[in-house]
């Protein structure tokens, strides 16, 4: 399909393709590296990174729910600086762009990391404000304008590289959020990361995972990302990555047509980790298919 | 040690039926890659089909023969219910192989199994080839029955424990071990069953400083050191099941408790 | 099972069993006549009612998403009148509390609609502030305190009746709302109603429901409405009748477990006419098995 | 009319199978119950196995014989395609029969159908016991095949059309009814298949005045009367294809157009 073309671009980082990992689901990459072709993959979007290393949540940290899973992983991750020592060094063979997912307590440590992570072998960095698992912090910056955007411009100040803001569905007006993200200088938007939820056991009456609450991902929650991500397109003008619960190319398409410039995959790597070829090949037929030879022909074409 | 390479595999079922009395089945699957390859200890994610089910279930190998594994599982759950109305022909997707398995290094093993922890020592009994004792336990004899059948002729010596005493020695396995360890001079246990059992045995193994190897279970999304769901503490720091296990030298895992 | 009981009481009324019908999802009671035992439901929960008949939105309304469906109904009813006249005196043959769903378009409608049904056949009206399918006014009652408030207060001043508010989960602080609520009388809490999504048909390019966006239910948003029921059981003290994807006796318990005084079934209706009766009986023989007698001993016994 | 009361039956799947090339499959189910009471043009809500499915799926009822009903259907989306794996003995719930069927009362009965439309008129013509004639409609001579079998002997005449001609008469099938209401004294028109055919259909009988009923679709949920899923404006008011159709008579449906 030599007249097919799936490279993208979103804020200068040229993709081979629309299809991204969505955090804390593809591990550093490497993980996949059995099954997933590089050179189909737009980006990889590593998992999130703090300035110290942190040991996640204790308990039981995933449970299956109908069409989804529920995490409280709690952000473990080897901190920063091991991130860059030890683990770029090894990933940067794969010839990806590599994204890194950010954390902080505070203000500043966004910005701090943004800094750290201002090096060659890193595309961007994305903020991540809205994991609900994090006592520290995490969940105020994602649901308050206000604070979102002083994150935001911590970010920008201490990097050069494009700041992607991750917005948190767990909000009233997802738009607000958007403007004020477009407004505080981020270059790119993705949505969603997950929705707060919960389960209970009910034989011991107790939570069933460790954190009480976790973060709901996967298919269930596809007609939730897929309205944000429309509402979001038809008021800010950034780009846009979209996720939540993407199986399939089918389900990427319609993230696409609602005004994704490109989609990140998450959840869906559990179930089958060689999905990424299998979204991309999908695409391409697609396109094949609607007589179409770029995939940003399709990008925002709803007809709504 | 280089593993194997991790493989997505259409399996086919060439044989799938209840072994034991308290919802145990056994899955044959075809699975047209050299099996004999993968370790004992490792496992698989199964994918279980008809799409209700979303992540895989991870189980253990619990016996290889040619391009064929053996699953033996507990239905407990959603997943491993709807495991249970597969058919013979029907097509079921592992993801294999995964994890580490036992250390074979020693001379005279003992293997410790409760419950479905016997299951994944049968491979590691064979690989043996007939050098390992087993000391295995259940709640009563309606449920040793597989056990007693899977380790005819694959051990030295099989001593059988029940909690209720309807069949070999009565009680729980852990307490029989120091008789069963006065007697041999094992230099390795092998244990894999509750947890409860497993810290018993490493901590008499222990007391009687004997190498010990646990096979730890841990909710599981990837499988493949990605998602960190299965993460633990041990003496190495902070250790991923999935990959860096699911077998651990027991002093590592079981510490400070 | 004699000396098991399923008996509980909200605001008053007396029920005979926990379990109830969410709203439009159940008609007006008698289409499930054929399927349901009505000694078994708790109270009947009628389809959403205006002051003015509404013919409800064009074009496709329903679409089945994963372990869940979107709908746009678009609160297709006869009218309060015709409700009051024709299908009240119909109803009230099943001898099983009739609870009345409305929606106005601005608040004094609320109060009108709650005077109106201030009748004997008539156990409770609950307020719909946000069914996300109706633009004039519908949404934003549902997702802003102090509006949400003055609605409460305009149902209050004109019935006698409990008034009962049901919380829209597309929020970014369910117990705020929560608390609101509580202090501007409101008698019970609902929750939750759906969740705004959308679907889009990647063959046309089209949204697939009519009204573009609709109301997600069914076991996908299972996790969501449970941690929001556990959130809000610790910041109110107003009996809840928690809802969102209850299937079976199981999800039943866990939204009690959670701290809901009763229950509702929706999108379970549609798969299985006679789950009502599925799920009383299977909480009698859970609360044996548990060796309990009483269905009020489990709610609110989470140990998180 | 009292109709029989709803029910929910679980049935066993006695016959499956592919009857046509586009995906057309026969599902014959025992259902334990008179199905000879179902009157033609109801409908059923089935249950798709295996738990990935939510919502039922409406299917008319294309045939009955003493306890089995027989649906026809094409396998166009998830659901569909799901239930092409039922296997023969399978249990699968259906909710029946529901809505109203066809006023059979007439002299001289003319059956329209186009494509799957074709399906829920053999139990009509069974019903005018070889009175009624039908015109029917596919895309090709493959399509036709199974309706060719399905109305052999049970109507005095079929006339057939291909849209490209390559068996019976070409051309769309409505083309074909002015020709067809030449012939013979027709007193009222049945029709089922694709809203623009049933709605030319419509158009013609009116013109012809001759009385029409159609059978109309919309996506559902309960099937009951209950949701409103499946609402359409009539010179009645609203009315639920469900509960007072899916069977109306034309005028009522199509007007203003
Ligand atoms: C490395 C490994 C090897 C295993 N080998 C076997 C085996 O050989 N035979 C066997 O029967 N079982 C084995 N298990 C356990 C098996 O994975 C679970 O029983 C299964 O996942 C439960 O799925 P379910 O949908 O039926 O249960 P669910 O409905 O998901 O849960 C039911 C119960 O199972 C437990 N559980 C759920 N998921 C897991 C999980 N991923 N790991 C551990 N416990 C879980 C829950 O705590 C719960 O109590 C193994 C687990 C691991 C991690
Ligand atoms: C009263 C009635 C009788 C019917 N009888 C038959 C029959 O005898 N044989 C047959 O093959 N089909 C029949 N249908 C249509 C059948 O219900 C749909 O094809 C089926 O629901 C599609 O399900 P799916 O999961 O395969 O498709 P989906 O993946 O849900 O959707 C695929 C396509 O089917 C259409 N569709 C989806 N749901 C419905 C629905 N409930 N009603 C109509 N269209 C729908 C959608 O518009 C879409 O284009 C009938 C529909 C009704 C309302
Ligand atoms: C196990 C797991 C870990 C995650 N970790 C992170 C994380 O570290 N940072 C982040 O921004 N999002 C994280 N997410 C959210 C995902 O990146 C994604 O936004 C969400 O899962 C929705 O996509 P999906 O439905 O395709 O999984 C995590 C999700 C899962 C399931
Ligand atoms: C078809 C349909 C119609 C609904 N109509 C109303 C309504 O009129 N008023 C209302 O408050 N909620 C309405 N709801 C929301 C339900 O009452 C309920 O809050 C929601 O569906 C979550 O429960 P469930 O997941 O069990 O369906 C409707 C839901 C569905 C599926
Ligand atoms: S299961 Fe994902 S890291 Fe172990
Ligand atoms: S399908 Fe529910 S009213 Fe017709």
């Amino acid at each position: 399909m030599s007249n097919i073309s799936l490279k993208t671009e979103i804020a200068g980082i040229k993709m081979n393709s629309p299809i991204m990992t969505a955090s804390g689901t593809f591990g550093f990459g490497e993980e996949f590296a059995d099954f997933v072709d590089f050179n189909k993959l737009g980006a990889s979007v590593v998992k999130g990174t703090t300035l110290k290393p942190r040991s996640g949540n204790k308990g039981v940290r995933i449970t299956e729910t109908p069409a989804g899973m529920l995490n409280c992983i709690g952000l473990e991750n080897p901190g920063v600086e091991a991130f860059l020592q030890d683990i770029l060094p090894r990933i940067k063979k794969y010839n990806c762009p590599v994204i890194v997912n950010i954390s902080g307590n505070t203000v500043e440590e966004y910005g701090e990391l943004a800094k750290m992570l201002d090096v060659p072998d890193v595309a961007a960095v994305e903020l991540n404000v809205s994991c609900p698992n994090v006592k520290e912090g995490g969940i105020a910056f994602g649901v308050e304008p206000d604070s979102m955007s002083r994150v935001i411009e911590s970010a920008k100040k201490n990097t050069n590289k494009p700041v992607i803001i991750k917005l948190s569905p767990n909000v009233t007006d997802i738009v607000m959020m958007a403007k004020a993200a477009e407004k505080a200088g981020a270059d790119v938007i993705s949505l969603i990361n997950t929705l707060m939820g919960m389960a209970i056991d009910v034989n011991t009456w107790k939570p069933v995972l460790g954190n009480i609450t976790g973060g709901l991902s996967g298919p269930a929650v596809k007609p939730v990302a897929l309205r944000m991500v429309w509402q979001v397109r038809q008021a800010v003008k950034l780009p846009i990555i979209g996720m939540g619960g993407i199986m399939n190319a089918t389900d990427a398409i319609e993230f696409m047509l609602a005004g994704a410039d490109a989609v990140a995959v998450g959840t869906a790597n559990f179930v089958q980790p060689d999905i990424i070829n299998k979204i991309y090949d999908d695409l391409e037929k697609y396109l094949k298919e609607k007589n179409l030879t770029n995939i940003k022909q399709i990008v925002g074409k709803l007809q709504a | 040690m280089t593993l194997p390479k991790h493989e997505l595999i259409d399996g086919k079922v060439i044989r799938h039926e209840q072994i034991g009395s308290n919802d145990v089945y056994l899955l044959d699957i075809d699975i047209f890659t050299d099996a004999e390859q993968y370790a004992a200890g490792q496992f698989v994610q199964l994918q279980v089909p008809d799409g209700e089910i979303l992540l895989r279930r991870p189980i253990s190998i619990a016996d290889v023969n040619g391009t064929r594994i053996i699953l033996i599982y507990r239905a407990i759950g959603k997943g491993t219910k709807r495991l249970t109305r597969v058919q013979c022909g029907d097509t079921v997707n592992i993801l294999a192989p995964l994890g580490h398995g036992f250390n074979l290094d020693c001379q005279k093993p003992l293997l410790v199994g409760g419950g479905l922890g016997i299951a994944p020592l049968i491979l590691l009994a064979k690989r043996f080839k007939g050098k390992a004792d087993i000391l295995m336990g259940c709640k009563n004899a309606a449920e040793m029955d597989w056990p007693v059948k899977m380790y005819d002729n694959i051990t030295a010596e099989n001593i059988i424990t029940t909690d209720d005493g309807s069949m070999g020695l009565k009680g729980f396995t852990a307490q029989h071990l120091p008789d069963v360890l006065a007697k041999k001079a094992y230099d390795k246990i092998f244990v894999c069953g509750p947890e409860i059992m497993m810290k018993s045995v490493a901590e008499i193994a222990k007391q009687h400083n004997i190498a010990c190897e646990v096979s730890l279970e841990k909710r599981m999304a990837c499988g493949l050191g990605a998602c960190l769901s299965c993460t633990i503490e041990t003496t190495r720091g902070r250790q991923k099941v999935c990959k860096d296990g699911p077998v651990f030298v027991s002093q590592e895992v079981f510490f400070n408790e």
